[in-house]
């Protein structure tokens, strides 16, 4: 029960050349990066529930650029020192060692919808649309005869109309899972696109979605996806066969995603995420 | 000092009538009153509308054993050992009719519920089609002050709702050990018509007068109160235990087949006379030390 | 620090003519028996701040015929054990050796607006009319350049309004204290009279007025206050002398108020407020 | 983990800007910030508003010190010490103006405001005049679905608030011993643009690890955390100690006369270079030992 905490120096970057691309990288690796990269020192960081790779996101961050990440385990545990990451990422292994436990009806939406703090969401969602609408409610066209009936959204029903900035994650880049037009909106994106949800009155939105395939952000006017870069080894037609509408691409040629660095991926291995939970999301394909 | 609220399983079971909502506490594999959902099922209770946030194995076990005919709330899953087959089946099936809510219209009705306001409003939900859906109970309303409009959630009043808890005295004031607070302790029993508790252990008052702080629900609001050991198993009840494993995967493999959900539903709910048989029955002493350890957590 | 308490054998009747009236009492211990008869086993009492006779009434039910009177002390403490009555009725003594801390902003409120719960409140009231409207705002005529600023309403404006059924207790019954109009209205008891507490939808309403001279009830159709009974010695014209407003007499003969048994004497004096805060209220006539 | 939110006094009052919405910890004797009341006073801040529930002797010394000129909330007062004397002709000289709630409208105002949401309804003060006096903030509204009306309190969003709690690490996290949890440290906060926490000690974030249940605030919403040991004093912070009786019938005296009044503040809020020369003012060891017993209380 000894293991390393996100304090020990055991955690810090070893050797000199650990900047260096890694070698043998896998794309939950490279995922997980990718999601890190976003969060940065003084931000407040939470997750909810099947959420390994931003879990691994968070704790890499903390580890590496960003060490005053406060990070709100399961929307419970402030500032937690966990073991690595478990096998539930909505259990109290997660939070263990927190500074504090959040009390959920009173208080955590009371940060959660003030629109200061708590302001970047990771979203996963079974459907994602062009313009950054999800639907995790159900499959088919009859909300009361569902083709699929899907877990639920819950909190992600709040998240996308209340200022929140949203990086979704796909482990499974699919044409059924990024469609041109979700069934069901149960977390609002950018709507039908352009000023449609600035009409409406909300900020924030949506900002970038990282599958297993590529980097996706948005395009600032019509509030496309817009291929932002791949991943090594992956090529703009292979990213245009998964995904269910035409993806509007960057100027110039396509940029290749960063891959993890040595230090990055034995971080994950070795230190956070040693018994692979990471992986679980991935493969659905 | 008060009342004595001390009840049998059965006699807490009783509370709950054919048709009721009822409000359960559980967050995908915490803290459910699974005692008593075995009880439900048991007693045959049928056209539940069951009520929760993020509810997971109890609603898959009462939507096998047709004891539930509705979900009002967020989502309904198992985590890692994912979606709670029986119960998509039942809605795929038309036979189980969801009201989704996103989590704060949730807690806004039932927070409505509590405080006995016709609503309490939110800026959730605006640009989902949940709002779309739900007309009897969510309304874009105008701000009197001249902002945006908000979402206005009507109080959603539970007939029963049904909680686990580490420990009680015998007039039902409830302890729980410093661990996650999520919504359903903080507001379901507040929000409900009757409040069944089923805790670890039933204490002297003397013992919670030592940590009044951990105090989480005062002994006027409950109707009963049961003493069931592990009466969260197979879902955890942190620090004392952990989810069962185990007997998640098994019943996400039954769940797949008719015939072999019917086998464990008989086998683990319906044949067990007390707690001290079910306990027997998935694994005795062994598995519970096991689970007190979180060894698989 | 080894005071008797709620649950001692010290604390029940000790002797079998217990229930004689007793010989000497003095008119705060006869405020406080007559409260406490308002109290029976299963309400939940609350008190708030200065409230040493609604206190010591509670303290009173608990110990004779109330023993299952849920209190929960400065809607904090439940269940308490106090000493005695100490100097502040909102200070942590008073809720000593409670069963439960109550968190006030989120959870005193469910219970206290819930309408099932906490049914019964005390209110003191700086000006009270016949309609038992209460102010506690200021004296005067204009709400920004007041004659006399009071403390404000605080709980008080919420009670008369959500269904709470009202005990006031005035320990100093005089024309400027029961006045034909408060001069605004800062509690909600019967408005203007009849049914137009009714006609707003407002369920509950004051109940009983306790003060030093005599007890008033509300006759049923006009809600006019009306005198219930007089205490021992005083006569109805001195009722009517400290009274701004014309009373309503009851049919028959006034009757007396009971007085405090000599059980309930010693049990105020020897038990509950041998430091005698109760008579802090008094005597300000 | 977590940036250094520690300040002195000096600068976590220079959070405080004349003209500001403050609000203000109290329960008329209990656990009021007063080291930076009395900063405020010695720093000559004008035009504030204050923002209580019940709020005792800090009103009154800001009333005499000439530091506010608006309260807005439930009740001034400090039980059985009276009434603020020095507030009430401040108000009745119309050099205050107040703006008075009920509870639940204090509550619901700051509470909408924490949640960024344009209002939050009650049903109390139904049939009271506190309505007609604020029609800019409690507005009587219709129930979308049907029933009787109800009052909207409008968000109430402080510039600041400051509180005072018994310890918090260098992050601003903020341990509460198990006491009364008055709405002001629930809500407060929360609603408020910045946040100001005096505390009795600041102790590595190792110490507040061992009861994350007894943290009350997390630091990402506090922007300045001081450590002001007897911080609260001449009003209570159970269990450490208890309010200064002696103190607050010295300043009930002295606010009946204008140059007593003067000399009281000159000697008690003035003159003290900081808190430890404020403690020897107002007795030193032997009366901090006293108060910890609550021996007057």
């Amino acid at each position: 029960m000894s293991a390393p905490t996100t304090s020990t120096p055991a955690s810090a970057p070893a050797a000199a050349d650990a900047g260096r691309p890694a070698e043998d990288w896998t794309v939950d690796e490279l995922m997980i990066t990718r999601l890190a990269a976003c969060f940065v020192d003084g931000d407040q960081a939470c997750n909810g529930m099947a959420s390994f790779i931003p879990v691994s996101a968070f704790m890499l961050a903390r580890l590496t650029h960003a060490p005053e990440l406060v990070w709100l385990a399961s929307a419970v545990g402030l500032d937690p020192r966990p073991e690595r990451v478990p096998a539930s990422t909505l259990e109290a292994p997660l939070w263990r060692d927190s500074v504090m436990y959040m009390e959920q009806f009173g208080d955590f939406w009371n940060y959660a919808l003030n629109g200061r703090w708590l302001q970047k969401f990771c979203v996963g969602a079974a459907q994602l649309d062009r313009f950054g609408n999800a639907n995790n409610s159900f499959i088919g066209t009859d909300y009361h005869a569902p083709k699929v009936r899907l877990p639920g959204t819950v909190g992600m029903g709040d998240m996308g109309s209340i200022g929140k900035l949203l990086y979704y994650w796909n482990p499974n880049h699919n044409p059924r899972s990024l469609v041109e037009k979700v069934d069901f909106v149960s977390c609002a994106g950018y709507l039908g696109g352009g000023t449609e949800r600035e009409d409406l009155g909300l900020v924030g939105g949506p900002q970038l979605v990282v599958t297993d395939l590529c980097v996706m952000d948005f395009e600032p006017v019509t509030k496309h996806l817009r291929l932002q870069s791949v991943h090594p080894g992956v090529t703009v037609e292979q990213v245009q066969a998964a995904t269910g509408f035409e993806l509007v691409l960057p100027e110039g040629e396509v940029p290749v995603t960063a891959a993890p660095t040595a230090e990055q991926v034995r971080l994950i291995r070795e230190v956070i995420d040693p018994d692979g939970m990471r992986k679980r999301e991935l493969g659905k394909r | 000092m008060s009342q004595d609220k001390r009840a049998s399983l059965a006699e807490a079971a009783s509370l709950v009538r054919d048709g009721d909502v009822v409000a359960l506490q559980n967050m995908a594999t915490q803290l459910a009153p699974m005692a008593v959902v075995r009880e439900l099922v048991r007693q045959q209770r049928r056209n539940l509308g069951i009520v929760g946030l993020v509810a997971g194995i109890p609603v898959d076990w009462m939507s096998a054993a047709g004891v539930m005919d509705r979900f009002i709330g967020g989502a309904v899953s198992m985590e890692q050992f994912g979606l709670c087959q029986r119960y998509r089946k039942g809605v795929e099936a038309g036979a189980i009719r969801v009201e989704e809510l996103s989590e704060t219209a949730l807690n806004s009705r039932l927070g409505a519920a509590a405080r006995n306001l016709p609503f309490l409003p939110t800026r959730g939900m605006i640009g989902t089609q949940l709002i779309d859906m739900d007309p009897d109970n969510l309304r874009l309303i105008e701000d009197p002050f001249g902002g945006r409009p908000i979402v206005a959630c009507r109080a959603l009043v539970p007939d029963v709702a049904i909680v686990h808890a580490h420990r009680a005295d015998r007039a039902g004031n409830v302890q729980l050990e410093p661990t996650a607070e999520w919504p359903d302790l903080g507001i379901m029993p507040k929000a409900a018509r009757r409040v069944i508790v089923t805790v670890e252990e039933i204490v002297d008052s003397s013992l919670l007068r030592r940590r009044p702080d951990r105090t989480v629900l005062p002994g006027f609001v409950v109707d009963a109160v049961v003493e069931v050991p592990f009466g969260a198993h197979p879902t955890s009840c942190f620090p004392f235990y952990g989810y069962d494993t185990a007997l998640h995967l098994a019943w996400v493999k039954a769940a797949r087949d008719d015939d072999a959900t019917e086998a464990f539903l008989d086998r683990y709910v319906r044949e067990p006379a007390d707690q001290a048989a079910y306990l027997r029955a998935v694994g005795g002493a062994t598995t519970m030390l096991a689970l007190q350890r979180w060894e698989h957590a």
